[in-house]
């Protein structure tokens, strides 16, 4: 880190953002056929009714509202690394945090797919917003899934917020580099950022203020998503540590997320100076902290529901490690419990395609937990006659995939017209590790006094 | 002793007894973990609380030995349903004893290592001490975890939770923070200490009770809106009897001595930064949280006895003023002995140089 | 406007016995002593709530939209005394347990709150109403309702009516459209319809019990179900109640344990306006 | 819009019942929907003044908004029950039971409700066909009835007239017409009525069919008959099943192979290996005769002849603890008046008739003759009298086609190349007749190998009378009137009573008096009035006497014909001897084809309520399946929803699996009414027929099919399969059978503790 060169930080970030290669188009256009089968199969969906989607009784929800819970969770670790590393003042966050807020702005618009096309009549989707209306008919405010529905404009909304005011200087970094359509682009969107001092000051504030507002914001968001479960009567759903569960997979996730683009990231745009293995270890150990978080509060879950000895919630857990779902069960707890623990070595973390590969498997193990929450309680409910076991069907798996393909295709784009890293932010970091490395050493050794009262006291 | 709130003060004091010296040891292995610098200042004097070890275990003895009169489902009153292996009596007693011996092995030792800890020291010692460190979280959580459900919520057997775990161990970790500024301010008012700690402790002390007071307060509401919305009776009884029970204004004064008087007075950073100001939300915390454990152990009961604890019993205030007294002597015997108070020349000095 | 009527209808919801005055609060008692399982309540259903069949296919997919259903069950549920665990057998001895089950019409119903539209909410009369007029489709209130009798329109199913099969199809209710829900509604056409009798006699708030039948208590071979006005104290179905010591908003009975009368999950604080009577089976044979 | 609405009345209820959407509730879901939110209707759709008046008049069945009930009876399986049809603007919309009937108390069974979908099923035949170079084309009427009259309307010896079960009006028609043409070859064929039983009955209690009281019972012993479903009567059973249970409760002991839905509500099911049940009866009779006080009721041979019997052995022999069969004795003695039944498990075997006879014997001894089993009087009108005929007829007329007796069959009401057994090859014998013609309502599978097709009414659009199998109270008949127009109108199809009035006016004068069936039977009807018990008076001004009886009896919907006092009952029991049961080493497994309230005998394949309407114990939807018991399940390694091959001596079927508890290990069950080969869209192609593997076995004293004697064996061949059962547990959990998983879903409580509580209620 302490060899980048300023000049080098604008000219390495602005090239990312020129001619791309052929790989690039090769994978966008995957991603758009991806989207446009999902559009098929939504267009198929909608003229049938959702029943060709192979939802049934008792499984009225499925693989949407496991997608959306999985899409939702993703978008949390960009809030959590730009606003609360931001808060905290952890320095390590600025080379990613960009494309991170841009992963959490796309992983909402792929969430807020999810409810639409999984309503029975998605053509009266905006009965779910409280608007003047001559029937006089309000929502049911009541409902956690209107909840939903509020919590996600406005964290939609203050993420996009969030991301564009962090990128107004490199806006006009770019600008002032760009030609042709992209100049407009920049200088529309740079509104007029010169980088005078009031507008640092101003800028400074606005952006704490958004983080500020942004971190209980998320936590809510997932909470409420959480609430979805956790407010209905369903054994296994009706679980109190949901909350926390949900924002601790949420992060989990997302964090996972955060490793496997940064790793694509840095050998894609050759970021290797900026995305260093130091980050790296850091983004690692946070997430390693937050999946022990989960497993706790999933552990916790389980054995809360043997404690009590519940019929109803038991009969569920049985279920869920023994009936049908289990290989799903297992693989989360594998993939997502097991795994990792592989983060705990030094080495481990260190080591780029490891952590990418690890990543990828968190994700999976992650995805998969939706998808457990979701169907296997509904599979075995208070009323044992309506038992019954479905897989997702083809239309599901589509839309599933298409999902995919269009958060790729959205964050490809991104990153060929926006810088995907803050060059702002990185030169302020080189600048300040540069100039306060000695003096921290100096403060360290001042504020070590305990030596001196072991000399003192003669502690043994 | 025959009224059951009497025990369940009784099961408080021991809660306090116990969470005292392992949330104290949690911080120390925390701020170690997180490289807090101003854990130089504190480690030693909040470590030093594993004093209180012994006084929580002869609780737990009585408390054990009380049986049904600690805990309603060991007089076969199961509400009508089968308990599980759990609910198991020589287990229970069994269980409890052996972690609680384990878990104040594991402080010593971790008391030892760190006292072997500091920047200059071999850094395989270092290593080593890091190590334990690293485990302290985990124990923390799941024995909390164990202790939140064995003595307070499975008090209604079935009555359930899972978020009842981090609500109960996240509380006791403020509660300790709490307690433990509230000390350092008279130990720093009477001079009693080798040597001074900061002002700043007060403040980052203040901004980690901030951040768990809107823990707390988030785990609260989480659990009671999950309980209140789905409005199973099995679960929302237990709130009901705390709210509309005869002791319903201790619900509501430990719910806003926990939650609003605390974060509204957090948050101010001029209070933050007083170390007398801090006093007040301090004792908010501490008070608001003995009421909490008292009512949740005592919540099964609630509408079957008219029992305020100090108000209506005065062995409840003999108990708790016992236990507070020798809890008192144990940490401040475990203080001098370890050397962090001053000689009395030394006190005497500053106490001049001050007057 | 909306905002005046909003708080207009917070201030009067927050009324204690919101409903104390209405005349009407229809319940049902279903005697599993005498339901044999036929399934005549079910084809009755059928008939008079234009329910869909839906065909091999869907059957097995589970989109069935039979709005009564007999369950069938063969174990004793567990702590059952004397009965079946006298001896390990191979076989059934006992019978069947069949259980005639449908919207319970729950005075404190789980569906109900979640619904985000809030196109399922209780009418004054004790019912539990979905307006389909409403309702978006999101199937909350199927997940939340623990007797899963709530059933979704996942197709067109009235398209597959081919002629002249719609000329059956009642006047006196809709054929529903794909993506919303739909349940049991206790034949709410003939409550209406009886109402407006009862009106047309001149008693306006009193529909004379017996004059009012739901098509599944209807077709009954056995008359193992009844249903009726729980406010009316003369009604059957209200001395059955009263005789089964079953109270409507409760979640826990005070009664004795001889009496017969339970209401399905009772537990879970839903309220339901069904009371059944236990099966019996006769230990000595 | 009419023009004398106020406005101040015109509430928006009355406007949406004038816009034709509909009537009460369907508005009131509507407008509380969007007219507010939940918690208040300020807008008041509850006042109610509506006086909807149409511009047009309509026809006479037609009152908008209106609807009315009209009496009839139900002609979905031969019980006869009676019917209130629910009609609105012409169009019937609902059957429920009509209440005054003796029959059902109006009651009415899913069959019976589902006749709706019979009647406006989208697979009725609409058009006359005639067979025209091997193919069935349609014709126009005219030309249909020409080729009609060409082919009965003359003497011919050789003709042979197929029925299914019938009675009444349409039985004295058809007889008159074969009296007229000189036939003598009435052949009646139902699958389901207990042939071989009433054959036992008539020998032993000289009525075919003797009145039960079921409420007086306290304790019915049934063999294997499924008078809850399938047996006689089904509804007027299960009226009186539900007096049997009140306190003090009667207790309900079903034996048979397979549970049936009346051993589904059994006190004590026993499953007895099959064609055992004879043997059983016999053990138990020779328990009871070692008392004097029941040996007294019985001849001395009779009793001598149960000496020999050894309990032990028959224990053995029937798979059942032999302490069951000492309890089921003491039962039988101490609950008195018991009844005992036997029924189509029981009779279905090669010594069927025996085994009737020992069963129905427990009854001489038990004393429950002229206590539970009472006289039944003189018919009145023998010539109403239903006739349900057996295997036998059907096997007479295969027989009589195979060897060329008959030139011309007529079939009505009876499917016989569906339901006739594989072995008879019913369908070669057909094509041997010259000319075959039918008269249906459906393309079934006879129909289209006849030559002539036409296309009837159903039951709801023509006048009939019908006299039920089994009635509790003598001389009822019921009474049928269309209760709309033809759905496809009077082109389309007609009364098969006019048909046949109009052959029949040619070939005997006396029946040109009546211009139509309706006038036939009425007039019938009307002379019969001095013999009916209820009489009708004019009860508005200037009412004839006729049309008050016309609309009497058509408001009641039947008439009570007087009858005899019935004679005291006799019984006449001699000695049963039983073959032993011998096992079949290449077959090891019984088959069993069981009925069920619902698809009947096959009958109903084609309507969609019933085929979606679960079967009552598997819980299985619009398919077949072979139900096995666990054991042998897991003998075989099958489970739930495999695919096995089931083969008999006769052939073979492919079946899906179901692993059923309530069937005797060295049973299997195949439910009848699938496997249709034609029947419209609902029924073609859907699973399979068991009456096409049963082996050629008949009962040696009737001559009836012994449907319940075929010995198959069962290989697996695919793995699971989507078996279509809305016991969705049942395929989730490992046991194969939902259970309440801990739930009290249903409660149990005994009898005892019934009796003393209910008592106060």
């Amino acid at each position: 880190m302490k060899d980048i060169e300023w000049a080098r930080i604008n000219k390495d970030v602005l090239a990312s953002l020129e001619s791309p290669r052929a790989a690039f188009w090769i994978v966008l256009a995957v991603c758009i056929a991806l989207v446009l089968c999902g559009v098929a199969a939504e267009v198929y969906q909608y003229k049938h009714g959702l029943g060709v989607a192979l939802m049934d009784k008792p499984h009225y929800w499925q693989l949407y509202i496991s997608n959306f819970v999985f899409w939702i969770g993703m978008s949390h670790s960009g809030t959590l690394l730009s606003a609360i590393l931001l808060l905290t003042k952890a320095d390590w966050r600025k080379p990613i945090y960009r494309f991170a807020e841009a992963m959490t702005l796309f992983s909402i618009l792929t969430a807020a797919i999810f409810p639409v096309i999984h309503l029975g009549r998605v053509w009266y989707m905006y009965w779910v917003l409280p608007y003047p209306n001559q029937h006089t008919i309000w929502p049911n405010f009541r409902s956690p899934l209107l909840w939903d529905a509020a919590a996600i404009t406005t964290y939609a909304l203050s993420s996009i917020l969030f991301l564009y005011v962090g990128m107004i200087p490199d806006l006009a970094i770019c600008r002032d580099n760009a030609k042709g359509w992209r100049k407009k682009l920049y200088t529309a969107l740079s509104v007029g950022w010169m980088g005078r001092a009031t507008e640092w000051m101003a800028f400074r504030k606005t952006y704490v203020l958004i983080a500020c507002f942004l971190v209980p914001l998320a936590v809510s968001v997932h909470s409420i998503v959480a609430s979805d479960f956790a407010m209905s009567i369903m054994p296994d759903w009706h679980i109190t540590s949901f909350p926390p569960y949900f924002v601790a997979g949420a992060l989990y996730s997302g964090c996972a997320a955060i490793i496997t683009l940064f790793v694509m990231l840095r050998y894609i745009f050759k970021f290797e100076a900026y995305m260093t293995t130091e980050i790296m270890d850091k983004t690692a150990k946070l997430t390693f902290a937050i999946a022990m978080v989960w497993n706790f509060l999933n552990l916790g879950e389980y054995a809360s529901i043997w404690y009590s000895n519940d019929m109803f919630e038991k009969e569920v857990l049985i279920q869920k490690f023994i009936g049908p779902y289990a290989p799903v069960v297992w693989g989360m707890l594998l993939c997502a419990m097991v795994a990792p623990f592989a983060m705990a070595f030094e080495k481990f973390r260190h080591n780029m395609w490891a952590m990418f590969w690890l990543s990828l498997v968190l994700q999976l193990g992650m995805w998969l937990e939706r998808f457990q929450i979701v169907s296997p309680p509904l599979a075995s409910n208070h009323e044992p006659w309506t038992w019954a076991v479905v897989w997702p069907g083809t239309v599901q798996l589509t839309l599933t995939a298409a999902s995919f393909g269009w958060f790729t295709m959205l964050f490809l784009i991104f990153c060929k017209i926006f810088p995907s890293v803050s060059m702002y932010e990185v030169k302020e970091m080189v600048f300040h590790r540069r100039h306060a490395s000695s003096r921290d050493e100096m403060e360290d050794i001042g504020k070590i006094k305990d030596e001196v009262m072991r000399s003192e006291g003669g502690l043994a | 002793m025959n009224s059951y709130a009497n025990w369940a003060i009784l099961m408080d004091n021991f809660l306090f007894a116990l969470y005292m010296p392992l949330a104290a040891i949690f911080w120390c292995a925390v701020l170690h973990l997180v490289n807090g610098k101003w854990r130089y200042e504190v480690r030693f004097l909040m470590s030093s609380a594993t004093a209180l070890f012994p006084l929580g275990f002869v609780l737990l003895l009585i408390i054990l030995a009380s049986g049904a009169k600690s805990f309603p489902w060991m007089g076969g009153d199961t509400f009508g349903e089968p308990l599980n292996g759990w609910h198991n009596i020589i287990f229970f007693d069994l269980r409890q004893i052996g972690l609680f011996l384990a878990v104040w092995a594991f402080c010593s030792y971790f008391v030892k290592l760190q006292k072997q800890e500091y920047p200059t020291a071999d850094p395989v010692a270092r290593r080593k001490f890091r190590n334990v460190a690293l485990l302290v979280p985990f124990i923390y959580c799941i024995y909390g975890t164990i202790m939140s459900w064995d003595f307070e919520m499975t008090q209604i057997p079935r009555w359930w939770s899972p978020i009842y775990g981090p609500y109960h161990f996240e509380s006791m970790m403020r509660v300790f923070l709490a307690f433990f500024i509230i000390a350092l301010f008279f130990l720093r008012k009477r001079n009693l200490l080798k040597r001074p700690t900061h002002d700043y402790v007060f403040n980052y002390c203040a901004q980690i009770m901030l951040a768990l007071t809107i823990i707390w307060t988030y785990a609260f509401f989480m659990q009671y809106l999950i309980m209140w919305y789905g409005d199973l009776p099995f679960e929302i009884e237990r709130f009901h009897k705390m709210m509309d029970g005869p002791n319903w204004f201790l619900f509501w004064a430990f719910f806003l001595m926990n939650s609003f008087i605390p974060f509204l007075m957090l948050i101010f950073s001029a209070i933050r930064h007083s170390p007398a100001l801090m006093l007040f939300p301090a004792f908010s915390i501490l008070m608001g949280t003995f009421l909490e454990r008292y009512m949740w152990i005592i919540s099964p009961h609630a509408d079957d006895i008219d029992h305020t604890p100090f108000f209506s019993s005065w062995e409840d205030i003999a108990i708790t003023a016992g236990v507070f007294l020798v809890g008192c002597f144990l940490w401040n015997r475990r203080m001098k002995k370890d050397g962090l108070y001053g000689t009395d020349e030394e006190v005497m000095e500053r106490r001049h140089a001050e007057a | 406007m909306a905002l005046k009527r909003m708080l207009e209808n917070w201030s009067r919801l927050r009324q204690q016995d919101y409903y104390a005055e209405e005349p009407y609060m229809w319940g049902m008692a279903i005697d599993l002593n005498k339901c044999i399982g036929c399934g005549a309540c079910v084809t009755a259903c059928y008939a008079e709530n234009n329910l869909p069949v839906v065909g091999k296919e869907r059957c097995g997919s589970g989109h069935s939209m039979h709005w009564m259903r007999i369950e069938r069950y063969w174990t004793e549920p567990e702590g059952t005394p004397e009965i079946e665990q006298e001896e390990a057998s191979d076989f059934p001895e006992r019978g069947a347990h069949y259980l005639p089950m449908m919207c319970q019409q729950c005075n404190h119903a789980p569906c109900e709150p979640v619904c985000p539209v809030a196109a399922t909410y209780h009418s004054p009369d004790g019912l539990n109403t979905q307006v389909y007029n409403r309702c978006v489709g999101s199937r909350y209130c199927a997940n939340n309702c623990p007797y899963k009798v709530r059933y979704f329109n996942f197709f067109e199913f009235w398209k597959d009516l081919p002629h002249p099969l719609e000329m059956q199809l009642n006047p006196d209710l809709s054929v529903r459209d794909k993506g919303v829900m739909e349940k049991c509604t206790f034949c709410v056409q003939r409550i209406r319809a009886a109402k407006d009798a009862a009106e047309d006699a001149g008693h306006p708030e009193h529909v004379e019990d017996g004059t009012l039948m739901t098509a599944c208590q209807q077709g009954c071979p056995t008359q193992a179900i009844v249903f009726g006005n729980l406010k009316d104290p003369e009604s059957k179905v209200k001395k059955s109640w009263a005789s089964h010591q079953v109270e409507l908003d409760r979640y826990e009975q005070d009664k004795s344990e001889d009496v017969r009368g339970y209401r399905v999950l009772e537990e879970l604080n839903t309220e339901s306006c069904v009371m059944y009577l236990d099966r019996v089976r006769d230990t000595e044979a | 819009m009419s023009e004398n609405k106020s406005s101040s009345n015109w509430t928006r209820r009355s406007f949406i019942k004038a816009m034709g959407l509909g009537g009460a509730a369907g508005s009131a879901l509507v407008l509380s929907g969007c007219g507010d939110t939940d918690i208040i209707n300020e807008v008041d759709i509850e006042v109610r003044k509506e006086k909807v008046e149409p511009n047009v008049d309509p026809q006479d069945y037609v009152r908008p908004g209106i609807e009315m009930y009209y009496a009839s009876t139900c002609r979905q399986c031969p019980a006869g029950c009676g019917v209130h049809a629910r009609i609105r603007e012409g169009r019937v919309l609902k059957l429920e039971g009509n209440p005054v009937s003796d029959v059902n108390h109006g009651r009415l069974c899913p069959m019976g409700q589902a006749g709706l979908q019979s009647h406006y099923n989208p697979d009725r035949l609409t058009k006359p066909m005639l067979r025209k170079g091997g193919k069935l084309v349609e014709i126009s009427w005219d030309e249909a009835e020409d080729v009609l009259r060409k082919n009965l309307g003359r003497k011919n010896a050789k003709l042979a007239w197929l029925s299914g079960a019938t009675s009444g009006h349409h039985r004295a028609l058809v007889d008159a017409y074969l009296a007229a043409a000189g036939a003598k070859n009435h052949f009646v064929f139902d699958t389901l009525p207990p042939a071989v039983g009433h054959a036992a009955n008539q020998e032993m209690f000289g009525s075919y069919m003797p009145r039960l009281d079921f409420d007086k019972a306290r304790l019915i012993v049934s063999f294997g008959a499924d008078f809850l479903g399938t047996w006689m009567s089904p509804v007027q059973f299960s009226t009186q099943y539900a007096e049997f249970r009140n306190a003090p409760r009667g207790t309900l002991v079903q034996i048979e192979p397979k549970m049936t839905l009346t051993g589904a509500n059994a006190d004590r099911w026993i499953p007895a290996r099959p064609g055992t049940e004879g043997h059983l009866a016999l053990a138990l009779a020779s328990l009871l005769v070692q008392k004097s006080e029941y040996a007294d009721r019985v001849p001395a041979d009779v009793v001598a002849s149960l000496k020999d019997v050894n309990v032990d052995e028959v224990a053995k022999l029937c798979d059942i603890p032999v302490e069951r069969i000492h309890h089921l004795h003491h039962l039988m003695t101490d609950r008195s008046p018991s009844l005992v039944l036997s029924g189509a498990s029981a009779e279905g075997v090669q010594h069927g008739f025996e085994t009737a006879r020992a069963i129905l014997m427990l009854n001489v001894l038990l004393g429950n003759v002229g206590e539970t089993i009472l006289p039944r009087s003189e018919d009145p009108f023998p010539a109403l009298a239903p006739r349900m005929g057996g295997w036998s007829e059907v096997k007479a007329m295969v027989d009589g086609l195979n060897k060329g007796s008959f030139d011309t069959v007529v079939v009505f009401g009876s499917n016989p190349l569906y339901q006739a057994p594989g072995f008879m090859q019913a369908d070669k014998a057909f094509d041997k007749a010259k000319f075959r013609i039918s008269f249906s309502m459906f393309p079934d599978e006879t129909t289209m190998a006849c030559d002539l097709v036409l296309p009837v009414h159903s039951y709801l659009e023509e006048w009939n009378t019908t006299m039920p199998a089994y009635a509790a109270t003598d001389g009822y008949l019921g009474l049928q009137q269309p209760v709309m127009n033809p759905v496809f109108g009077s082109h389309a199809t007609r009364s098969f009573g006019d048909l046949m009035l109009d052959v029949l006016k040619h070939m005997d004068p006396n029946f040109k008096q009546w211009d139509s069936y309706q006038a036939y039977v009425m007039g019938a009807l009307w002379t019969m009035r001095p013999a009916l018990v209820k009489q009708y008076k004019p009860s508005v001004p200037g009412q004839t006497e006729e049309e008050a009886f016309k609309q009497g009896i058509l408001s009641d919907g039947f008439v009570q014909m007087k009858v005899a006092k019935a004679a005291k009952i006799e019984a006449k029991v001699s000695a049963v001897t039983l073959p032993a049961e011998k096992a079949n080493a290449n077959y090891p497994f019984r088959l069993i084809p069981s009925a069920r309230l619902g698809l009947w005998d096959g009958r109903h394949a084609n309507v969609p309520w019933l085929q979606e309407l679960p079967d009552q114990l598997t819980e299985v939807v619009w398919d077949s399946w072979i139900e096995i018991h666990p054991k042998t399940a897991e003998k075989l390694g099958v489970i739930t929803g495999d695919v096995v091959q089931v083969e008999s001596s006769a052939g073979k079927a492919k079946v899906k699996v179901v692993v059923f508890p309530g069937i005797h290990p060295d049973a299997v069950a195949i439910p009848l009414g699938q496997g249709h080969t034609e029947y419209g869209r609902y029924a073609k192609g859907v699973g399979v027929n068991p009456f096409s593997i049963l082996a050629a076995l008949f009962d040696g004293k009737t001559g009836e099919l012994a449907t319940y004697a075929t010995d198959v064996k069962v290989a697996k061949i695919e793995s699971r399969g989507k078996l279509v059962t809305l016991a969705n547990g049942d395929l989730v959990l490992e046991s194969n059978t939902s259970t309440q998983a801990g739930r009290e879903l249903v409660k149990t409580t005994t009898a005892e503790n019934f009796d003393l509580t209910e008592k106060g209620a």
